[in-house]
Parts: structure tokens; C-alpha cells; sequence
């Protein structure tokens, strides 16, 4: 077990996938020689290691970019692309979601699409909001695809890695303002199975339901209303699609109460599908309203003061917490 | 190029499988007439047959192919057997696609037809990323992918062709310059008469050829396959030819030119490769009427099987998502 | 007031618009000359009446369509683009999310792009899951775009002129299989306010909230059951952006019970803002747990017995409202 | 083409803007050190000011232009105020944008500079838009779309080029090859040498300039710009010039040979400006440090603007988003 950060890891993932498996490779924009040299970075250094036959630096054409991985899986590799942006994936949606997404199906289940797509997302790091915009929504409203959003190195690495050898399309969200954040990680093919969320702290009161980068966010509240003796039950999902279903209704059956956090603006976003379960199957555990702490419906502005603004904040949560048990 | 070139019995055989892609298709324009036989609109490649098949004869089995809304034609010359199109056709179990495609995606993996797309667009990425794959592997296999010229405003298919020369991948792009795109001319869609033009942007040979010629498409074809295979990169033959039904059955053409449609007719390629096997006496009449019958007789015979072929299941509908036994029940339920 | 089918009733809409306002333009694949002749077909004749310079058939570029909207509006026209069916809007995307619904934000309120964009929907015309995806929930997570749904012909001509004449991008989705439904339409410039839903029917006992071609699944559903004795309020939200929440949450305040319908799939579908919004906000009403009933979580298959499978049906609606009025 | 032909006036005020752009920048560079200064990343046009002033100086000001992620050039040149651009660069209420922006994007609708994106490849589908308008009012106002060698791998440029001359659009499309796309030089993601040779393909006038030459930009621009305004459709220019710093300001350009870089530091466009006015004895040495002193002082003073402005509220994120006084409070809250 080594401590890297959850870019290191990332890049151990990448490692041990394609030092295990001559059918991975890698493309994106940069992914083999980048503006950034930085070796918390996923793709740092594998060009070096593994050469330009494995290590693809692409052109600027996303479409392409996507529609390589489906061709390339369906032939037996094991692509893992890279969409440099979250909002750049609106350029890849129909190679992703009309075909990646259904092609396996239109075969009749002939076909497969073992491909991976990696892209970067984060709410606040000053480029506004053509590069920050967090989709995963959209993604998980897609048929056929995978969606996991991992939120420590560990997790990183594990579903990374679990993604490559999926036999199906992967989305994996990376929080990019983790990417030197530093954890335990474990060494060689370590694999986290998709479609298993993780209770990061058992709590009575309340369950917040949060993945990606907010899971810190959801923790650092967990803190300060320990302090006012309300014990908070964080679940990060990890995997969006499948879903942990299991995990988040036990959740719920313990506490009785939810807060659902996310990054992404609320109307329409993920936190309306976690909140929909459960109040579809939970319903009678439910002590109160299922509270969701999300983005404002706008889009990622770049002034500092409303950058932070947009971004969703502890105390929003520990606010949602209050009037959800009754506190406030 | 003189179509005396081509071997005689090649010929014969093109012949055949022309005679095949258009006897299938005008059994789908029968049926489409009775209520609930076929699924959907039929897109039909009839005019188109020479280009399917000269360029499926020079490639080798273990070639891949990309098709597009039109693909009836490219499935057949690729040895898809009719049977299981017509069941998938007619939303049958016994589809080759269990009925999940019907006409405009079927994906053929045992021919070597991959992937069938009807996004316009959508096959020219997906060529480059099994391109991508026959070189990485070493394997001197290549991919070619059919599109229209209306396909070529897309911009996808300007990203697949700069990406694959930048690699140097081995992929065929053809384009089946028809001339209209739905109820579009050439002239209204493109701002360039040759979409062959384009080729040089990209640094790629680029060749037309007339579509309505099987002997001078396959020549040609075996040409930019050679280089394709040889590693020197992709290349791009735009094949002039004619769409003589409408966009789907209900589409009675009212925005063509009837003299457009009598010229093309004169042009067919089936009668033309016929006249010049007859003046050449290279098949007889006689022959050429058995033939017909033969293949008559292959059609009728996947009319027959489609139409006894049961239906899927409804709730099979939910399988052939995932590759494990994973259905959405346990994401969505 | 005339009796129209919904597509004449569309193409009223457009006719108004252009006859009005010379600002207004139209453009698409076969907007002008189309394959399909048919008078129920929205803009079916308008190339006759306004000429090639307002009515411009486009190339199969759907990207540059949209660009082409986004441009023209900010310089002050009004275009009217349309996208011929809703997957193909993902090549869209990039234009209409990171610009259409972004630059405004990003001028600081300098400009504005009063654009429209007809997108046909649907899911059951035997086209397969290439032509069939409805992905309003996408577009409703976009912030900047308004979204309307209608479901008559009236409401289609309503909401297309006010989308039109409304100074913010809206895309309006139009049900195909609607086309050729006969209904009255008022006469001339007649627009119905983009967020207001209506009650189609009032009811005591459980509120199911649709929009489109699924209202009418409602009201089948409704038929049967008043024979039992239920009797429910079916809900026609006819914009999605901005939402109509002071119908929804009264609708509910009355019955204590609400079904959300859609033919979109479910996970991550609209249904669930819809139900997160009552579960967060009305939960003291709710005498039962909210359902959702809406397509399974696969692409649209082509073979006649899955597709009926897949559409939502009014015997599904009945089942929820049975077990949610504690009657199954 | 010898840019004495260039009049000895216009010649000086390009100088003036291109100084104007170039210390605009440096600027920038000088507070990009000082924490929390400046928001984001800088991408600077350093080396390139003579495309964007020689393009520019052939428009009117009623001619439109869309501008990309390397904007600040495109934006001084075309007249914005650098106090408000600057405010804007640093998040400020003052900004052109309001600090909604930032660099990355900002629009100046006051100069016609109506659209600015950072989607690489965005503009063109843009502009095509703007020249629409333009034509379809009937004005003789045309639109200039910038966009740099990485862009022209985008699917959308293409679709863009085929529409616009499809329908004979006043469209001016300049493509800064700079050498490089982030940390890709231009074999690396082009498969062709030349992008004008890309224009034959879309049937419209497409060519080659010395980009650090601000005589021939703006000599090659009036003639392209004619061309549109007198509805002769769209044209392509691809300025050959340079990136001379990183994609960033921490980019440290490991991955360029520091020869390439001293090479076009010779050729930097104000140096040969300047060497050429000196050498024809257009203005003395002292002018010239007048106008530089001049110029820094009003960057000076921008800057001072800049740092002096508050930051918008935080709730004032929530405006700008629609036109009328609607929030989305109303649909999400
Ligand atoms: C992305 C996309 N846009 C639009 C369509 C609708 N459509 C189907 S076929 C067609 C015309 C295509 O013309 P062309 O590429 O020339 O092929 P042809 O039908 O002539 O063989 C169009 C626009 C589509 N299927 N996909
Ligand atoms: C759609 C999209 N893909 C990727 C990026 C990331 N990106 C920003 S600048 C850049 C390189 C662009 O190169 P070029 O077009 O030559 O412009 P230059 O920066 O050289 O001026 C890339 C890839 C982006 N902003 N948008
Ligand atoms: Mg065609
Ligand atoms: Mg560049």
C-alpha cells in the first residue's frame, strides 16, 4: 500500500492496465505530451513508458475521439479516452450515447463496446463555465452506459481500473481539484466492483448521499454538527449507474431522514433521481422531506466571490441538516 | 479502364450478387405495400448495387465494413445471409439483430459488418476506431465505410478523415455521391460539385468513379485498397451514382425531375454489366434468366422465413443492453 | 377558431410568425422541400408562401444548424431551426448548451440569443433507438434553455409563437405521432405563456403530471378508473423550463397523491425532478409515496411487440394509481 | 507585395496597437506572479498581435467578429476599452462581462466583437450565424471568425466552411497557425501541411500569409474582406505565425525545441514593423518611445482600474442568465 495522490493513482490504474493488457491503450488531446507537467497528472509519463503506439496524442476533435473507442473496443482493444473537459463531452454525446450506448444493443447483443472514457470535471477551478460543467446527468439518462465517480485516490484507482475491464461503455467522472489529494492506495490490479456505494462515516440522525468531490464537503459538515450532537451518516455513491440501491435504502432505513449533494446545478440533476427512489421506495422510513443541496441553476460563473458562491457549501448542508431533523 | 479487365467469371459473380441486393429490395417494396409486414420506412439501395458490390469484391473476408441508413446492399455483397435481413427486416426473433435494429442498423458481426449506423456521419469515426484496432494489431486488414454525400457535411466525417491520415490508418472512405440527400440535391447541400475534392485537405488520395460501372468501382476499389492495406494511409473514392427510389416507400420522389430519373434509368448498372456480358457472349441469355430465378427463388425463400418467424418477446426487449447478466432492473427498479 | 391538426396547428404557429415579423426565419434538414408531402407537416408549404430566403433547407450539419440560430439571434433575428429527431440533437449540444444557453451569462448580460429550436420526438414510429430517444431531461439540466412540451394542438400553436416572440432560447419539442390529432385552434397571433401547466381534468384522488403524446395515456388511464370509482387530476406541465411548480404542488395539496409519466426512460428522467420537488416540498400532503412510471432503462427497440413494451402504457398507470390509492 | 505600399499612417497605428496588445500582455504576464491578481489562466497572443491587427484594420466597425480563447488581441484591435477588459481578466463587478467571464470569453457587443468562445472550433458555426443576419438584412457588414490550427480539426469548422459558401455567406474565416494546439505541434494533429489548401474543398478562395508581417496581413485581408462584402461568399486566410509563450502561463513550453523559439523571436511582427518604419525613416527613435510610453500608461492605468474595482456581489451570480426578470428560483427553488 502506497500514499499517492488521486492522480498518481489514476495514473497507477492506467499502469497496471496497460502494463497487464497489450489490448488497452490511450488517446485525448495532450494525454501523451501536455502543457501541464505535473506527475499528479493521470497521463503523466506513460508516453515515456509505454510509447507512441500506445499513447495517443489526438487532434482536437472529440467526436473522433469517441468514435475511435467505440470502433476500437469492438475489435477486442480496450480504449481508455480522455475528454479534456466536462463541457467538451456535449461534442462526444453522440458518438457516446447513440453509439457506444446502443450499438451492443442494435446488434441484438452480437457486439460489445469495452471502451472507457475518462473526463475531467470540477465546478471551481476559474475557467468558467464552457469548461466547467458538470453532465454526469446526462450520462446516467443514457442506456448503456456505466457512470462512476470516484472520490478518493483508492476508489480512483479501483474503479479505474474496473472500468478498462468492464465489458461495457465506462464513464469515469474525475474530480480534477482531487488530483492532489493525497491516500492510501493499494498496489497492483486492485479493483473496486462498479455498482457498490461506500458508507464513508455511520451516523443515526441524518444520511447525506454525495459523490465526487462533494463527499468532503458532506464530511466537513458532518463535523461541525457533531459537535451539536447531530450525527450524520455520509454515503458516497461512487458508481451512479448501476446504482447502489441497496446501500442508500439501508441508509435511509437507519436515519430515517436524507440530504442529497452534488455539484452539478439541482433542476434535472442527479440528486433528483436519488431523491425520486427514495421517496418511491422509502417512503414510510422517512421521518422528513428528502432535502437536496445542489449548484444554482446557472451556469459556472468566473469572478472569485462567484465561483464560491456557486459551488455548494457545508454550511448549506449543515442548513439543509438543521431543518431536516427539526433543528433548525 | 475497360470492364474487360475485370475477370470474366468476377463479373458473372458481380452480377449475381447485384441481381441478389436488387431482387431482395424489390421484395421489400412488395411487402412494404402489405400492412404490417415490414417494420418501419425501407431505405432502399436500388441504382446503388454496383458501388456495394465493387467495392465489397475487392476486400477480403476478414475486412471490415461500416454501413450507414442504406444498407442493404453493402450487407449482402458482405455474404450476410438473406434469410436472417429479412427476418431483422420484419422485427422477427429470428432477425440477425433478434429484431432489436430492423432495416437501418443491422450489424452483421459474422461478415465483418460491425457496426451499421443511421446517424448520418456516424460511420466515419467508428471506421477509424476499428482501423485504429486492425493496425495496432498488426493485421493488414482494412475497413472501409460507406456514407452519402449528404453525410459528407457532417462534422464528423472531417474529423475521421483528418485523424485517420495523421495515423496513417487503413480505412476506405467511400462516399455514394447519389445525388440527393432526403429531398436535397447535391447543389443544395454542398458547396463543392466533387466530394472527391476534399480529399487534399486531408492529404489523402482521392478518386471518382462512376458508381453505375460495378467493373470500374471494383477496379478502382482494389487500387485504394492496396494502399490502404500497404500502411499508406486511408483514401477516399467518391462513387457518382443515383438513388432511384424516394427516401422510403411513401416517398413518391415529388421534388425530382422525371428526365433526371429516365437518364439514371438508362444507367442501371444491373443492365449495363448484363449488355456488356451479353455482347461479349460471355453468358447467354438463357443463363442469365436462370440466374435471375435462383436468386428469385433465395428471396422468396427469406420472405417465407421472415414471415414465419415468430416475434421476440416483449420483455426480451429488455436484454442485449449490458454484456453481463446486468439488466437496468437493478439500476432502475 | 379552426379545426387543425396539431402539425397544421405548428405550422399556423410559423406562418404567423413569419407573416408578422420579418425577423423570423426557418432552417433545417427539409424544412423547405421534403421527402415526406404531407399538409400536417409543420412547415409543409411555407417555402411556397416565403421564399427561399426565409425558408432554408440546410446540409445534414446539425451543429452548424444550431450555430446558425445562435448567431443569427444575437444580431437580432429570430430563427426558427429545426432538428429532425431528438438524438440527433446530441450533435447539437455543444452549440446549444455551451453557447445558446452560455453566452448571455458570459456577455454579462449584454446579449441575448432569442433563437428557437423544434426538435420531433418520440418514441414508438418504428424507427429504432437511433430516430427514438426523447431527452428533454438533458436540455431541462441545461441552464439558459427553456424547454416546452405541448400536447394539442392549441397548446402547439400557443407555446410555438410565444417561443418564438420570447427572448431567451427555448427549444420546443414536438411529439410526431401528434401531427395528425384534430383540435380547435384559435385564430392569428395567439400564444399561451411558456411555464404555465394546466389541469386537463380535475380529480379528488391521486394527480398524475405528464406532458406530451403521454398525456393522453393519462387520460386513458383516467377513463378506466373513474369507472372504479378513482378519480384523477391529470396535469399537463407544457413547459418543463421554467416549471410550473405552483400547479404541481396545488394539484398535489388536493389529492395528497401524485404519478409522474413520461415515455422517456426513468433513471435520471424528468419524472424524478418532478417527484424530488413534491417529495421536498409538499411532503406533509403526501398520503402515499410518489411513482413514476416511464420507459425501462434501454434503448428504443424496433420489433412491434418490445416497442408497445417499451412505451409506458395506461395499464402501468393504472397499477401505480392502484397501489398508490392503496387499491391494488 | 511590399508593405511600403501600406500607408505610412496606417502603418503607424497598426505599430501603436500591436504595442498596445503586446505590453496589454506583458502586463498580464507581470501580474499572473502576484497571487490572486488575476483569475484562471492567461493564454496570451504574445507573437501573434499582427494577425489580429492586420485582419482587423481591413473591417469597418460595424463588421463582426467572433473571437476564441487567445481573444485579448482579436478584442484590443478591434477597439475594446483595455480598463474594462482588464477588470474583466480579474473577476471584477467592472469588467466588460462583469466578471462572469473572465479571459477566457469575453464578449464586447459595444466594438461588434458579439461572441468570444473558448470551445476550440466553436466560432465558426457562429459566424456562419452572424453573416446570415448580415445577408440576410442585406447590409454589406461581413463577420471575421478566428480560430487557430488545433480548431481546424473540429467537425464543426467543416460544417461551418460548407454552409457558409453553400449559401455564399460574408464570412471571413483566419486561421492563426501558430505552430501549435496546447502542447501539440501542428504534424501532430494535422494531417495536411497547409489548412488554406483545405478550401478548395468547400469551393471557396483560400490563402497563405505571413502572419508576423502586419503588411501583408492586412493587404491579403482587404482583398479576402472585398470579396465577402460583395457577396462573393465566405474566403479562408491561414496566418502562419507563432505561440511565442506556453498554452498558459505555467506552461514552460518543455516540449519546444528553444531553437523554434529563437527563430520566431527574430521574426516577432512589431520588431519588423518597427525595423521597417525606422529604416524608411517613417518615424524616429523618440517617437517611437513616445508611443511606447503612451501605451504603457494606459495599460498602466487599466490595470489600475482593474485592481482598484470591486468584485461583483456573490448573489449577483444569479442574474444574466435570461433575458427578463425571471430567475431560475422560479423553476429550481
Ligand atoms: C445525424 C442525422 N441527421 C439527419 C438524419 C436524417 N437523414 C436520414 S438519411 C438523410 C439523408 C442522407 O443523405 P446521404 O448522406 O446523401 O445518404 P443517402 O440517403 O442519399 O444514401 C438524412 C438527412 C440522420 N439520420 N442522421
Ligand atoms: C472543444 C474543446 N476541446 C479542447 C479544448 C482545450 N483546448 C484549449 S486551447 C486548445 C488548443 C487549441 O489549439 P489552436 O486551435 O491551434 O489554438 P491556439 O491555442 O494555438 O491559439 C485546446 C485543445 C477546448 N477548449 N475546447
Ligand atoms: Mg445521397
Ligand atoms: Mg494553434
Amino acid at each position: 500500500m502506497a500514499v499517492l495522490s488521486f492522480g498518481q493513482a489514476l495514473r497507477d490504474a492506467l499502469d497496471v492496465a496497460m502494463s497487464e493488457d497489450e489490448r488497452v491503450f490511450i488517446a485525448g488531446e495532450g494525454v501523451g505530451v501536455s502543457i501541464h507537467y505535473d506527475p499528479n497528472l493521470p497521463t503523466h509519463g506513460l508516453l515515456e513508458k509505454y510509447g507512441p503506439k500506445r499513447v495517443k496524442d489526438t487532434p482536437v476533435s472529440e467526436a473522433a475521439i469517441a468514435g475511435l473507442a467505440v470502433g476500437a473496443s469492438t475489435l477486442g482493444l480496450r480504449p481508455v479516452v480522455e475528454i479534456m473537459f466536462f463541457p467538451f463531452i456535449t461534442l462526444a454525446t453522440d458518438m457516446l450515447v447513440n453509439h457506444a450506448g446502443k450499438l451492443r444493443y442494435l446488434s441484438g447483443g452480437k457486439s460489445s463496446f469495452p471502451l472507457t472514457v475518462r473526463v475531467k470535471a470540477g465546478v471551481n477551478f476559474a475557467a468558467g463555465c464552457q469548461h466547467s460543467h458538470n453532465l454526469e446527468a446526462w450520462l446516467a439518462h443514457s442506456p448503456g452506459l456505466k457512470v462512476v465517480f470516484p472520490s478518493t485516490p483508492a476508489e480512483a484507482k479501483g474503479l479505474l481500473l474496473s472500468a478498462i475491464f468492464d465489458p461495457n461503455p465506462v464513464v469515469v467522472v474525475e474530480e480534477m481539484l482531487l488530483y492532489w489529494m493525497q491516500g492510501e492506495v493499494p498496489d497492483g490490479d486492485y479493483r473496486i466492483p462498479i455498482g457498490k456505494a461506500r458508507v464513508v462515516i455511520p451516523g443515526k440522525d441524518c444520511t447525506i448521499v454525495s459523490y465526487g468531490g462533494a463527499v468532503y464537503t458532506a464530511l466537513e459538515a458532518a463535523k461541525t454538527l457533531s459537535g451539536e450532537g447531530i450525527s450524520l451518516e455520509v454515503v458516497d455513491l461512487r458508481s451512479l449507474v448501476p446504482l447502489d440501491r441497496r446501500c442508500l435504502l439501508d441508509s435511509v432505513s437507519r436515519t430515517g431522514r436524507l440530504v442529497v449533494l452534488h455539484d452539478a446545478t439541482k433542476f434535472g440533476g442527479f440528486g433528483a433521481e436519488i431523491s425520486a427512489i427514495v421517496a418511491e421506495e422509502a417512503f414510510d422510513m422517512l421521518k422528513a422531506p428528502v432535502k437536496r443541496v445542489a449548484a444554482p441553476d446557472i451556469p459556472v460563473p468566473v469572478s472569485p466571490p462567484q465561483e464560491i458562491f456557486y459551488k455548494p457549501s457545508s454550511e448549506m448542508i449543515i442548513e439543509a441538516v438543521r431543518s431536516t431533523v427539526g433543528k433548525a | 479502364m475497360d470492364s474487360r479487365e475485370v475477370d470474366a467469371g468476377l463479373r458473372k459473380t458481380m452480377y449475381e450478387e447485384m441481381v441478389l441486393i436488387r431482387k431482395f429490395e424489390e421484395k421489400l417494396i412488395e411487402l412494404s405495400q402489405e400492412k404490417d409486414k415490414l417494420v418501419g420506412m425501407q431505405i432502399l439501395a436500388n441504382g446503388q448495387e454496383a458501388v456495394a458490390v465493387g467495392i465489397v469484391k475487392a476486400l477480403k473476408p476478414d475486412d471490415v465494413i461500416v454501413s450507414n441508413h442504406r444498407s442493404h446492399g453493402h450487407l449482402l455483397a458482405k455474404g450476410a445471409n438473406p434469410k436472417y435481413l429479412m427476418a431483422e427486416i420484419m422485427g422477427k426473433a429470428t432477425g440477425v439483430n433478434k429484431g432489436k435494429s430492423g432495416t437501418l442498423h443491422m450489424a452483421v458481426p459474422e461478415v465483418n459488418a460491425l457496426m451499421t449506423t443511421t446517424i448520418v456521419g456516424g460511420g466515419p469515426p467508428l471506421a477509424v476506431g476499428a482501423a485504429f484496432a486492425q493496425q495496432y494489431r498488426g493485421e493488414s486488414n482494412i475497413t472501409v465505410v460507406f456514407f452519402g454525400d449528404g453525410a459528407a457535411a457532417e462534422g464528423s466525417v472531417h474529423e475521421a478523415m483528418n485523424l485517420s491520415n495523421l495515423w496513417k490508418l487503413p480505412v476506405l472512405f467511400v462516399c455514394e455521391n447519389n445525388c440527393w440527400a432526403g429531398a436535397q440535391s447535391l447543389s443544395e447541400h454542398c458547396a463543392v460539385g466533387d466530394i472527391a475534392a476534399r480529399a487534399v485537405g486531408y492529404g489523402m488520395p482521392g478518386e471518382l468513379v462512376d458508381g453505375n460501372d460495378v467493373a470500374k468501382v471494383y477496379t478502382l476499389a482494389k487500387k485504394m485498397v492496396m494502399g490502404c492495406r500497404n500502411g499508406q494511409g486511408p483514401a477516399l473514392i467518391e462513387a457518382k451514382t443515383y438513388r432511384m427510389r424516394g427516401h422510403g416507400e411513401h416517398d413518391h420522389q415529388h421534388y425530382v425531375d422525371k428526365k433526371e430519373l429516365e437518364e439514371w434509368s438508362r444507367l442501371c448498372p444491373i443492365k449495363r454489366l448484363r449488355n456488356n456480358m451479353l455482347s461479349e457472349g460471355l453468358v447467354s441469355e438463357a443463363q442469365l434468366q436462370t440466374i435471375g430465378r435462383q436468386v428469385e427463388a433465395r428471396v422468396d425463400e427469406a420472405a417465407k422465413f421472415g414471415t414465419e418467424s415468430p416475434y421476440p418477446l416483449p420483455e426480451e426487449a429488455l436484454e442485449d443492453v449490458w454484456v453481463e447478466d446486468f439488466t437496468m432492473q437493478q439500476v432502475a427498479q
